[in-house]
């Protein structure tokens, strides 16, 4: 792969209604953010890649709402539908195959303005699945039941992903759900769908991220301080749940495989100082990171009572207080890319990695992880 | 083995509800429509183009817009057509009655388009360039409806 | 100059129909991979990733890249889903050029796919307008197409009767090609006659409903000599997608594709659009845009578009042949349509085009359009680029 | 935001996408609905390549992408994969929570189908646990013909 980097970001506070707002108006605000953070104008943004959902944002063409704000009108621009993190990838290539030197990168969402369990239940095959009613909380619950009973990780130690995650948003003015909490409330929390508490599961929220990629020689015009794309990669599994080993993420593993060896990164967890992963769940935590590599298969609840996961651990996991402190989906994975370039740039403020360097940041698409998508950024070229 | 029925299943009416933000400067429209029967438009600072509906961003020049102007409530028909095909409303799920008439209004004041019914009593005086005024609802509550359509004038 | 040069080196389609009852989303889109498989000699294993596209709102399906699979050949494979509407399928042509020309992947398989018949087409496309301001009154595509139409005729003087000549040509071209959906001659005549939809188009003047799928495969450089003789290669993509507002554009003139023309021509070198290409399939789905939009691409004159088309040089045989196809007047199954222009320019070139086969085609181009009056580009060609 | 707004009460439009669809069940999930419908059995279809028999039922393997995949009938019992117990009344649901769903992967099957599970102690639920269809009295040619999953006692 040919040198690329992030050069600037741009993330709006997540809430969990932004009743003021339209999709544009978010938009609006991030792109500039990114524009100013990166020391750049929009004329010196050479295309536009918009991320959004159809069904998340109650429109066919959902990418027609944002193109004014994007400041896309004259330029080349397309819209990929899923993660964040799947519209940088696409960024990405647009810069890497020679056709621009320059990409802004969008992804927005409003879970405020719709019906989750229904956008989630549309998710679901409609000859055989969808009527019986299950969406992405029932289905991941499942998953988490499966995942619990193969590698005999406790309601406890998922819970403390919990505490942790919300715990780290005290320190990240942007999140929307900051709280002290204890194992107890989390476990004490309505139970949605066993054995999903929902302390277990991430808020409804909105918000909106940008992002800018540049090649080599943009990367470094500018005045900011470009952070190296070193590794990406991302795979689908099966679709229908029943055709998956769901306890396991075999498509994270290959993704991750493939951009830890991009990034030639041998290993994983002596070498990677952060990652921000996709924490849509509590027990997701845990299981991407197994499946990454950046952890002992089965191991990464008994990791997270050692502390290894915290602020100030072996290996920090969503610093930035993740997904379950603020879940704007398909902004999801754009925001963890956002929030490694923070902290590789040390701009990450109160919940800052002394010394980060390397980190990983992942997203996901589909029902309980069928695609993910992983970013290695590096510090250095 | 049965013969080929070409089975269907059905999505039985389970729809997806929605809560549309119309945002600060549509609400600000909506209001004034409510309230006085006024129109707004926003105005870019660098081109100087009037959009209605009102926004913040000219696309144009990407620049922010603050400035609301009033436009209309009189204007031109910008283009037009006259819908006779059948459809299913999507907001409902029922067909839509037509014929009806669809505009595109420049207001008095305005540089782009305001899309919404015409009036097809006479469809022989409905041409482009043709003047036009809204008909508004008496019982406004701050929507795109509070307008019930256009209709010739002159 | 492209990290890698990048070449369409199979296509397949299904074969279209109004509905199609016998297979369900995966099974139409696995018909459409498998041939273009086997156009290819490749099987599904030499596929490094699969980029595919639709309209969600017209089969009722969350993450479809996901859901699709099953008949993809995705399992196990970076899955990337672009959408821009009526556009998707240039969109993903676009898209799959950009994967293989970044050196991310060397065989990329792109798919564009709609099953119209399981919702109501023009239901489902209103929800593309604003939900606030535009869905009250907007109506479909024909709505936003009628109101070009009206705007060009107001300005050009154009009539319905140079309209339904467009709609007679496409219709006579899809005889040759057993993947059209429509296959029967029309008049002039019938044009006019036949019900009117939205003032001025009638019936045959616009696209029909369709089920069907395209799939394409691009490869780059190193690997698309030995697959294929004559590959097609992608000389140059482009788009706008200009508007955000319907109201905002420039009614009877499609600036979109002015300025996609215009970037591809000027970075192909290419300055007499007319005499340097050799077949455009064009993404026209009513027939009025066969005279408003050629203006916009530099092929004839403002306000001549009309007596150009009676010229008879958009005709098979004619200077500059437009849709051998068939076009979508004749078969739009809306997320692969602008796919099949693709895979149709590609054909083309690559001279496998069959009844439909233009002679000595050097530069073909492909559009897509959709969205609020948006457009897409390719310019596609025999000889690989030299820049 | 600006105080061009200080008087405006931001506004909520209230409507919904009410697309009404038909999906067509394409021939081979039919005659997987038909024999349900009909007969009560349960079919997949087998590859001959990988081995797998693929309930529900595949035109071509997903894996292999070989068509002639033969029709097998599995057993209506199976083994449960994993499970939930909601708990909320989901907007998705349509019947009244508490509603169990679970993973089944029948006898003879090597992928495993969606479906309820009932008359289920919420504490003795398993992974693992034998389950067996109950079929529903009245049937259309879906999946609920199947009611439920009942453990094999």
């Amino acid at each position: 792969m040919d040198r690329a980097a992030v050069i600037g970001v741009g993330i709006t506070k997540i809430e969990a209604n932004k009743v003021k707002e339209t999709f544009a108006d978010m938009v609006w605000e991030a792109v500039n953010k990114a524009l100013e953070d990166a020391k750049m104008t929009i004329d010196d943004i050479d295309n536009v890649v918009t991320t959004s959902n159809d069904f998340w944002d109650g429109r066919t063409i959902s990418c027609m709402a944002v193109g004014d704000a994007s400041g896309a009108r004259h330029k080349n621009v397309s819209c990929v539908e899923g993660d964040g993190t799947f519209g940088a990838f696409y960024g990405l290539s647009r810069v890497l195959s020679g056709s621009y030197g320059t990409t802004l990168v969008t992804a927005h969402s409003k879970g405020s303005e719709s019906v989750s369990s229904l956008i989630t239940n549309a998710a679901f095959d409609p000859i055989y699945d969808r009527s019986l009613g299950m969406d992405m909380i029932s289905a991941c619950a499942m998953q988490a039941r499966a995942y619990m009973h193969r590698t005999g990780t406790t309601p406890e130690q998922m819970a403390m992903v919990s505490v942790k995650n919300h715990g780290n948003a005290m320190l990240n003015p942007l999140s929307q759900l900051p709280m002290n909490i204890t194992v107890e409330d989390v476990l004490g929390s309505e139970m949605i769908s066993d054995p999903l508490h929902k302390l277990d599961c991430s808020p409804v929220s909105d918000g909106c991220c940008a992002v800018i990629i540049a090649n080599e020689k943009r990367a470094s015009q500018y005045g900011s301080l470009p952070v190296w794309i070193k590794g990406v990669s991302f795979c689908s599994d099966s679709y229908f749940l029943g055709d998956r080993e769901l306890s396991k993420a075999k498509s994270l593993t290959q993704a991750a495989k493939k951009a830890f060896s991009m990034a030639q990164i041998s290993d994983p967890l002596s070498e990677i100082d952060v990652a921000e992963v996709y924490d849509a769940f509590t027990y997701q935590e845990l299981m991407w990171l197994e499946a990454m590599g950046l952890c002992q298969d089965g191991k990464a609840g008994i990791n997270l009572e050692k502390g290894y996961y915290g602020i100030k651990g072996k290996l920090p996991v969503n610093p930035s207080g993740g997904l379950l402190s603020g879940h704007p989906v398909i902004a999801g994975g754009l925001i963890r890319i956002a929030e490694i370039v923070k902290q590789l740039r040390g701009e990450a403020g109160a919940y800052q990695i002394a010394g980060a360097k390397k980190g990983v940041a992942h997203g996901v698409n589909g029902l309980c992880g069928q695609s993910h998508c992983v970013w290695i950024l590096d510090q250095e070229k | 083995m049965t013969a080929k029925e070409n089975l269907v299943i059905e999505s039985k009416g389970s729809g997806q509800p929605f809560n549309y933000a119309v945002g600060m400067y549509g609400s600000k429209f909506f209001k004034e429509l409510r309230e006085n029967r006024k129109l707004l438009g926003t105005k870019c600072p660098k081109c100087g183009k009037v959009y209605v509906p009102p926004r913040r961003v000219c696309g144009e020049c990407f620049v922010e817009m603050t400035e609301f102007v009033e436009v209309g409530p009189k204007g031109i028909i910008g283009t037009f057509t006259i819908l006779r095909y059948a459809f299913i409303d999507p907001e409902t799920g029922e067909q839509k009655p037509v014929p009806y008439g669809y505009g595109f209004i420049r207001f008095d004041g305005a540089d782009t388009l305001f899309q919404h019914y015409i009036s097809i009593e006479d469809e022989s005086k409905i041409k482009i360039g043709a003047r036009v005024e809204p008909v508004f609802s008496e019982e406004r509550k701050g929507n795109v409806k509070d307008i019930l359509c256009f209709k010739i004038i002159e | 100059m492209p990290k890698k040069r990048v070449a369409i080196v199979g296509t397949g389609q299904t074969y279209h129909k109004s509905h199609r009852p016998d297979v369900n989303g995966q099974e139409l889109i696995n018909e459409a991979v498998k041939r273009a498989l086997q156009d290819a000699d490749l099987t599904i294993k030499d596929i490094d990733a699969v980029v595919i596209g639709n309209m969600d709102h017209f089969e009722g399906i969350n993450y479809v890249d996901c859901w699709s699979v099953d008949g993809s050949g995705g399992i196990m494979k970076p899955v990337i889903k672009l959408t821009t509407g009526g556009t998707t399928g240039s969109t993903l042509a676009i898209g799959g050029y950009q994967l293989v020309a970044s050196g991310f992947f060397e065989k990329v398989l792109i798919i564009g796919w709609e099953k119209n018949s399981e919702s109501d087409t023009t239901g489902a496309i209103t929800t593309a307008f604003d939900p606030v301001w535009d869905r009250l009154v907007f109506a479909g595509a024909i709505s936003g197409l009628a109101a070009e139409a009206q705007a060009y005729m107001a300005k050009y003087g154009a009539t319905e009767k140079d309209a339904a000549r467009v709609s007679v040509r496409d219709r006579k071209h899809a005889c040759n090609n057993p993947h059209a959906q429509l296959r029967r001659e029309i008049t002039i005549e019938d044009v006019l006659a036949s019900p009117m939809l939205a003032d001025p188009i009638h019936l045959l003047d616009v696209c029909p409903r369709t089920d069907g799928a395209c799939a394409v495969i691009m490869a780059n450089e190193d690997c698309a000599g030995k697959i294929t003789a004559v590959p097609d290669w992608i000389w140059a993509t482009a788009n706008r997608h200009k508007y955000t507002y319907l109201g905002d554009v420039n009614w009877g003139e499609l600036d979109s594709l002015a300025g996609a023309s215009r970037e591809i021509y000027a970075k192909a070198g290419i300055r007499e659009p007319k005499k340097e290409i050799d077949v455009i399939e064009l993404y026209q789905p009513y027939s009025f845009a066969g005279i408003i939009w050629i203006e916009d691409l530099g092929i004839a004159e403002r306000g001549k578009g009309a007596e150009y088309i009676w010229s008879g040089a958009t005709d098979m045989g004619g200077e500059l042949p437009i849709n051998p196809s068939g076009g979508v007047i004749a078969c739009n199954p809306i997320g692969a349509t602008g796919l099949i222009r693709c895979a149709e320019a590609a054909l083309q070139v690559m001279g496998k085009a069959e009844a439909r086969q233009v002679p000595d085609v050097n530069f073909a181009i492909s559009t897509g359009f959709g969205g609020c009056m948006w457009s897409d580009m390719l310019l596609h060609g025999k000889r690989k680029p030299d820049f | 935001m600006i105080d061009i707004f200080a008087d405006v009460e931001p506004m909520v439009f209230k409507s919904g996408i009410n697309v009404p669809y038909s999906w067509w069940a394409g021939e081979t999930a039919e005659r997987f609905f038909l024999a349900l419908r009909d007969d009560k059995k349960i079919m997949g279809t087998g590859c001959s390549i990988c081995e797998k028999v693929f309930v529900p039922p595949r035109k071509v393997c997903p894996l292999c992408f070989q068509e002639n995949m033969a029709w097998v009938e599995v057993s209506s019992e199976g083994v449960l994969e994993s499970f939930t117990i909601v708990e909320r009344q989901l907007a998705s649901l349509p019947r009244k929570a508490p509603v169990i769903f679970g993973l089944i992967r029948l006898d003879g099957a090597d992928t495993s189908i969606l479906h309820y599970i009932e008359d289920a102690d919420h504490t003795d639920i398993k992974i693992g646990m034998r389950v067996a269809a109950k079929f529903s009295d009245e049937r259309s040619g879906s999946m609920h013909d199947i009611d439920c999953f009942r453990p094999v006692r």
